[in-house]
């Protein structure tokens, strides 16, 4: 009974309007000569992501030592509107390459490529699989995971005296595969290896970024007999840092250098070289030697992966014994000669 | 556990206290996420530039506060809804700190302090609760403002009969509570040290739902903030003994704010 | 402190009707003054005019002091002119101490209340004038009487002299009404200049030292109280109006006492401490036309909200057909048979921004749909009948409220009367209808009656009651105190009973 | 005349509200982007440059068709739904739960089903409210954000628990069978048949409203309760039934995504979807046929940002500014207000010197 406004009537031809004003102005002639074009795309943001800051920079590196072309894309933590996006890009045409990092983007770019054949694929940290399209990378979790065991082993055996308790504590953001199937296996089977009584603590915040209840989880573990803590937990894991301070206890950093966040408190750290995987990766990928549908798989031994030992922090607040015992583990993933037994692998 | 949850609540409770005077000004304030947020970037950045931690508060204290401006002019002024402004104000708040960010450190991340973090004792902690309740309560029940807030939010005609125009002290108080939102979110990162996008991590909900559950008086909110930090606690202690999925006690909050609110509603039906 | 009214007048909206007209007055210090009038006499503008809420198109008002600026509610608070409001406003959330002071608190430096002081010099204040109230306790907890004299105090705090009092008496029992009483003659006696406003006559002469009468905008007489008589000023307020001459209705023969239809059993309301209604009891037959009448804030409201069951009585029963309808709502009293035209038209009436045939169809779209769906043209064919029988202007799709008032009652009756009723309750049929829409609508009513409906008729317009109604009713302070035939009754002594001087069964 | 005048008002002062949007974009654009020219040409022309775009922007007009028009419907009977985002997931929840557990229902019926058990989900969790709110007053506002507001977390902890698809590191569920996917339009492009869905649906609305029984006291109650109470409606059930319509609208938002898009929940898939609505609504008014056009400019403001984001260098935090803004000023009743004063006094000169 009531009519259809008149907004109907003239939000359309305003429509129209824009897009005629708009499409007149015309759009700058053909590309020239066509380089090697690239797009990253994250499945998140940059900002508070080192990881992801890592690829970003290594594919850019790299890119800019060959002469090839670099865009950056964010996806944002919307998941389910990242395969939308990569769409977009493979929809571009443009890209000679499409690079991410996370174990979830190959199922999606797998049917992306469904419509874009053409379009090729590298993700690092991607899951493999065989007879595949897309090239991965992924990187041995388990082996870090392991090395950051021992050593956190060895930190809880070297403070015994006057206390019976060995524990050493995990804090992750939320729970994934990685984490339950590869990295808390992996932590595990590393602190047995130095003695089969030391105790897990593990919990879990719920997101990436509450540092309060980071702090809070850390102090609780600390207070019942954890003395360190490996930290998977994102900008929450300042948190934990702040609670061993305050605990006078200690931090493990798992993905990048972290010895420099609070020194004296985080000593040990280990790190995932996604910028040397991905500097390589693009280098194959620019002078046509990667291979579609390869999946590497890089652990200790072919060092993207490790445990840092040479930093000056390190070497000062890590008692003699430990190094000592740990440089021997190190040395032994490193060459080959210690391998773990096979397990749940992506 | 008590002293911790002591430490815990204290940024909370000085958001509720935000929040209690806006809910008596009768100004339902959504926005304290935001503010709170806003407070806690403000806090970090000025730590970082002046070293200063008295310069961290009263960085937090100037943003939040103009949060609140935004807050109270698209609202009062322009007469927008006030549910969709507050929630405007929370979602406005992580883009506009992620562009400055950008511009400052070029990235739009984790902010690291070297130095100048804060740390409460318990008996601190202690005295800044007692502190801001008693504050709340005294300037509510003693001074000429609190009469104006209180009837601001129950008889705004009866207000303006007395020459008082009840939308100015309705701003007011939103800028207040965006100052106290800032203290609390200076506090949130200046004891870690650090800013993180999200750190405030829903303390303004849960802000918010205090105010409702300490029917609106600022003693009864103290408490069942107290009451929530030391079910923050024991939540936190309970995974190391038995497994509760996080995202159901994430869900809590909620529910025990809508039992709250009906029950609240029952009684007032009752009463009529 | 005396107070001069000059050549005060206003019209609403400008260039209309005049609510005020040239009103002049004097009043003295220590004297209490009557102001009455009927509804609408222009008494509350006025008063609206003196506190500053309302500014006077000409004319200007002033103390012994100084002249007021009009306009500014800050001016005539600084004249020293309050007022007790008929319903006082408050804050529920403060004690009575703060109620009292709030706005000008006395202050300790620029940022605390000096409570003691403000305690010390409220206590005074009660002391002086016996107001006795507990000033710890909450607002929300007090009863109307209570709540004026708190306006009061505050008045007296803010040292006003001039005090003026809204239908003080309306809303209090009669306890209240006499602690009331002994009250403004204790503010006489401090030599406040008080202004009382009041329909109730018998009131008036209880306590006022001068009657001023207004009708129409106009200030027809004022004089000392001794120097009137009740009878006088009551002729005065509703006027004689031999300009409208109604026809008396002549009841059909052979249906002098139709079956007995609807019955009132000692229906009463409470609210807070003052009963609004007591006792209520009254019956209507077929065909039969009863009228209430009473000033307006005797309860006829609550009457026709608790008649037309969109308020439930607190105690007593309605029976209609012999069943018991006191918890029945509208939807309800509307199957058995009543239709119900409301006083207020516009809110409850009808649904201003739906359009004609949207408000015409409220009752009957039951009845104009196939499995459902409504089927617009019947819809429309059924409006515009409606329309050309009761000779309502407009398009059916058009918004009603583009319609004059006098349509929109039309829209409403015919809505009503469309669904053929046992029973009409019909209150203030006829406000802001013009001479001819009037009349057509009494011939109406007649019409209707003569089929054999009954109609309750609510109205505080004595012509109207004695042109339509067959046996009448006065309703004065929430009871009945006049019910008789209209044969026996003449216009003055419902004037008298309305006003709370005649009482008979 | 004073009616065209208020229309038109309103429909200017909409106007300057999304123009103040665009400004504002336009604005933080310039001094954020590097690459102005571009990021402001595929902010602008983006969205119609190609049919990916194009679909894509179509697909999220019709999510956003039925999130406004569950809004609008609530409005309409003046009462509030703040719950949309929990409704639309715990409906795509239901959707997906169902055609796990039923993989051998045949394609039609099993989207049938899917559909009612998604419209059914959300509209009971909004119903709750109505419920509520005609039992005890409970403010349905408060009451429908904080019930959906919970029940995400509780979707969230079956979406990672114990619904979780193992074999994915994607936070979702177990993927339905080819045969319950909605076909698309204009693949790949996420544009599919529940576009029409969403015009059935407003088309159904309409007709609903205007052509039926409970259409018409649904109006009435809105427009006026005390009026319909005096005319014998039941208002009670109207505060009820346009809850339960709106959550079971955002329900379908729901389905439409998982069946049509998706293929599956994935956590919090609904963010976009429920507040944007309100904004479509308070564009849209109370008339449904008005959220057409409404939600159309929030598609295309959607897709501006993501094509300029893809094919510029528009930062990703803009996306999320231009939306905070919008809901700024949206609901500002004085901004179209002035408006409206402007032009009827703008008319009233014109009037005058002729």
């Amino acid at each position: 009974m009531n009519r259809p406004p008149k907004i109907i009537q003239f939000l359309i031809p305003a429509l129209i309007a824009v897009l005629l004003l708009t499409g007149c102005g015309g759009k700058k002639g053909e590309e020239e000569k066509k380089s090697f074009s690239i797009a990253v795309f994250v499945p998140g943001v940059l900002a508070g992501s080192p990881t992801y800051e890592m690829m970003d920079k290594g594919v850019r590196m790299e890119a800019a030592r060959k002469g090839a072309t670099v865009k950056t894309v964010e996806g944002g933590f919307n998941q389910a509107e990242w395969s939308e996006k990569v769409t977009a890009l493979a929809a571009e045409k443009t890209y000679d390459l499409i690079v991410s990092s996370n174990p979830s983007m190959p199922e999606i770019c797998r049917e992306v490529q469904k419509y874009y054949p053409d379009q090729d694929f590298l993700i690092l940290e991607g899951s493999g699989k065989t007879d595949d399209q897309i090239s991965t990378f992924f990187f041995n979790h388990r082996e870090l995971a392991f090395l950051l065991g021992n050593f956190a082993g060895l930190i809880t055996e070297n403070r015994m005296e006057g206390n019976e308790i060995r524990k050493v504590g995990l804090i992750a953001g939320q729970e994934y595969p990685d984490m339950n199937n590869l990295i808390k296996p992996g932590f595990e089977m590393g602190f047995k290896n130095i003695d089969s009584a030391i105790e897990l603590d593990f919990r879990v915040i719920g997101n990436w970024y509450d540092a309060s209840k980071a702090s809070d989880l850390a102090t609780d573990m600390y207070a019942k007999g954890a003395d360190i803590i490996l930290t998977i937990a994102g900008g929450a894991n300042q948190g934990v840092v702040s609670a061993a301070k305050n605990a006078g206890k200690f931090v493990l950093w798992y993905d990048s250098n972290g010895y420099a966040i609070e020194p004296g408190v985080v000593i040990g750290s280990g790190v995932i070289r996604e910028d040397k995987a991905a500097m390589e990766m693009i280098s194959r990928a620019i002078d046509g030697t990667l291979l579609r549908g390869s999946a590497i798989k890089a652990g200790v031994k072919e060092g993207y992966v490790d445990f840092i030992d040479d930093d000056a922090n390190y070497l000062k607040f890590v008692p003699v014994a430990v190094r000592e015992k740990m440089d021997r583990i190190i040395s032994d993933m490193r060459s080959g000669s210690l391998t773990l037994p096979a397990g749940t692998e992506r | 556990m008590i002293g911790k949850a002591l430490i815990f609540m204290v940024p909370l409770l000085i958001a509720a206290m935000g929040g209690l005077i806006t809910e008596l000004a009768g100004v339902l304030n959504i926005a304290l996420e935001g503010m709170i947020l806003a407070g806690a970037f403000a806090a970090v950045v000025a730590v970082d530039l002046t070293g200063s931690l008295a310069a961290g508060f009263l960085a937090a204290m100037t943003a939040s506060g103009l949060m609140a401006v935004l807050f109270s002019v698209t609202s009062l002024r322009l007469k927008g809804n006030i549910f969709v402004t507050g929630l405007a104000i929370n979602l406005i708040t992580p883009p506009l700190i992620a562009m400055v960010s950008k511009l400052l450190y070029g990235s739009g991340g984790v902010i690291r302090l070297s130095s100048g973090t804060l740390n409460l004792s318990q008996a601190e902690s202690l005295l800044w609760l007692l502190f801001f309740t008693g504050a709340i309560w005294f300037v509510l029940r003693y001074t000429p403002l609190g009469l104006r807030i209180r009837t601001a939010g129950t008889d705004p005609d009866f207000l303006f009969s007395r020459g008082i125009k009840p939308a100015g002290i309705q701003s007011l108080v939103i800028i207040l509570s965006g100052i106290l939102c800032g203290i609390s979110g200076a506090m949130i990162s200046l004891k870690l040290g650090v800013f993180i996008p999200g750190i405030s991590a829903g303390k303004g909900w849960i802000a918010l739902v205090a105010v409702y559950l300490g029917f609106k008086k600022p003693f009864p909110v103290l408490l069942s903030c107290f009451i929530f930090a030391i079910a923050e606690s024991l939540s936190d202690a309970a995974q190391g003994i038995i497994e509760i999925p996080a995202n159901l006690i994430l869900s809590f909050p909620y529910f025990m704010t809508i039992t709250g609110l009906v029950l609240f509603s029952i009684a007032k039906k009752r009463k009529q | 402190m005396s107070l001069k009214i000059s050549g005060i007048s206003k019209s609403f909206p400008p260039g209309g009707v005049k609510a005020c007209d040239d009103v002049s007055l004097q009043l003295k210090c220590g004297t209490i003054t009557a102001i009455v009038g009927e509804n609408g006499a222009g008494k509350s503008t006025l008063m609206n005019i003196l506190c500053g809420t309302v500014t006077p198109d000409s004319g200007h008002f002033s103390t012994e002091s100084a002249p007021v600026v009009p306009g500014r509610p800050a001016g005539s608070a600084e004249a020293g002119i309050g007022m007790v409001h008929q319903h006082p406003m408050r804050s529920s959330s403060l004690t009575v101490l703060e109620n009292v002071i709030l706005g000008y608190e006395p202050r300790t430096g620029i940022f605390l209340t000096d409570r003691a002081e403000a305690r010390k010099k409220v206590m005074a204040i009660q002391e002086e004038y016996g107001i006795e109230l507990d000033l710890k306790s909450p607002c929300s907890e007090l009863n109307s009487l209570q709540i004026q004299n708190m306006e009061l105090l505050h008045l007296l705090y803010m040292n006003r002299k001039i005090l003026i009092f809204d239908e003080p008496t309306a809303s209090l029992t009669e306890m209240g009404a006499e602690h009331l009483f002994a009250r403004l003659k204790r503010l006489r006696e401090e030599g406040k200049t008080i202004i009382f406003i009041s329909h109730k006559l018998k009131e008036v002469f209880q306590i006022c030292d001068e009657i001023a009468v207004m009708r129409k905008g106009k200030i027809l007489i004022h004089k000392a109280a001794d120097e009137l008589k009740p009878e006088e000023v009551a002729a005065l307020m509703m006027g004689r109006r031999e300009d409208i001459n109604f026809p008396e209705r002549k009841r059909p023969e052979g249906r002098k006492h139709g079956k007995r239809l609807y019955r009132l059993q000692g229906v009463g309301y409470r609210k807070s401490e003052s009963r609004f209604l007591r006792n209520i009891n009254l019956n209507i037959g077929e065909g039969e036309i009863l009228g209430i009448t009473g000033i307006r804030e005797n309860g006829l409201e609550l009457l026709e909200d608790i008649m037309a069951g969109m308020v439930h009585p607190h105690e007593g029963k309605l029976h209609f057909n012999g069943r018991d309808v006191s918890r029945s709502g509208p939807a309800e009293l509307r199957r058995m048979g009543i239709s119900y035209v409301p006083a207020d038209r516009l809110n409850r009436g009808i649904s201003r921004d739906s359009s004609i045939a949207e408000n015409l169809i409220l009752l009957n779209y039951k009845r104009m749909h196939k499995m459902g769906i409504l089927i617009p043209s019947s819809i429309k064919k059924w409006t515009k009948e409606i329309q050309s029988t009761y000779s309502i202007d407009g398009e059916p799709q058009q918004p009603i409220r583009h319609l004059s008032g006098g349509n929109i009652q039309k829209v409403i009756l015919s809505r009503e009367l469309e669904e053929k009723p046992d029973l009409i309750i019909i209150s203030e049929p006829s406000w802001g209808l013009d001479f001819n829409s009037r009349n057509r609508l009494h011939r109406e009513l007649d019409r209707t009656a003569g089929r054999g409906t009954a109609i309750l008729l609510i109205s505080s317009d004595i012509d109207e009651i004695l042109s339509l109604s067959d046996r009448i009713a006065v309703l004065y302070n929430g009871a009945i105190v006049l019910e008789k035939e209209r044969t026996d009754l003449n216009r003055t002594q419902i004037g008298r009973a309305m006003l709370g001087l005649e009482t008979g069964r | 005349m004073k009616d065209k005048n208020r229309l038109f008002g309103r429909f200017a002062g909409t106007l300057i509200t999304l123009f103040a949007v665009f400004l504002t974009a336009v604005i933080f654009l310039l001094i954020f982007s590097k690459d102005k020219g571009d990021s402001l040409y595929y902010f602008f022309a983006g969205p119609f440059l190609n049919s990916l775009s194009i679909g894509n922007m179509l697909n999220s007009f019709s999510l956003l068709t039925f999130s406004g028009l569950a809004i609008t419907v609530a409005f309409r009977a003046d009462v509030f739904n703040l719950g949309g985002e929990g409704q639309i997931y715990i409906g795509g929840l239901f959707a997906t739960a169902l055609l796990l557990r039923y993989p051998e229902l045949s394609g039609g019926g099993g989207i049938f089903l899917a559909t009612v058990a998604a419209a059914t989900a959300g509209g009971l969790l909004a119903g709750i409210s109505g419920w509520l709110k005609a039992r005890w007053n409970v403010d349905e506002l408060i009451s429908s954000f904080l019930l959906s507001g919970g029940m995400i977390h509780v979707a969230d902890y079956l979406v990672t628990g114990p619904m979780s698809d193992r074999s994915s590191y994607l936070l979702m569920t177990g993927t339905i069978s080819e045969a319950f996917h909605l076909s698309h339009l204009m693949p790949p492009s996420n544009l599919n048949i529940s576009f029409f869905g969403a015009l059935a649906a407003v088309a159904a609305m309409t007709f609903f409203l205007y052509y039926t029984k409970q259409g018409y006291e649904l109006r009435i109650c809105g427009m006026n309760r005390e009026f319909a109470h005096y005319g014998g409606l039941n208002t009670k059930v109207y505060t009820i039934l346009p809850m339960f319509l709106s959550g079971a609208i955002m329900g379908l938002a729901g389905s439409s995504a998982v069946l049509g898009v998706h293929h599956s929940t994935i956590k919090g898939f609904y963010s976009g979807i429920g507040w944007n609505g309100i904004a479509v609504a308070l564009i849209a008014g109370t008339n449904p046929l008005a959220v057409i056009p409404s939600a159309l400019v929030f598609a295309y403001l959607n897709q501006a940002a993501s094509t300029a984001m893809i094919k510029a260098d528009f930062p990703f935090e803009l996306g999320g500014l231009i939306q905070a803004v919008v809901f700024l000023l949206i609901s500002s009743k004085i901004l179209a207000e002035k408006t409206e004063l402007l032009f009827t006094f703008i008319r009233g000169k014109r009037g005058a010197g002729k």
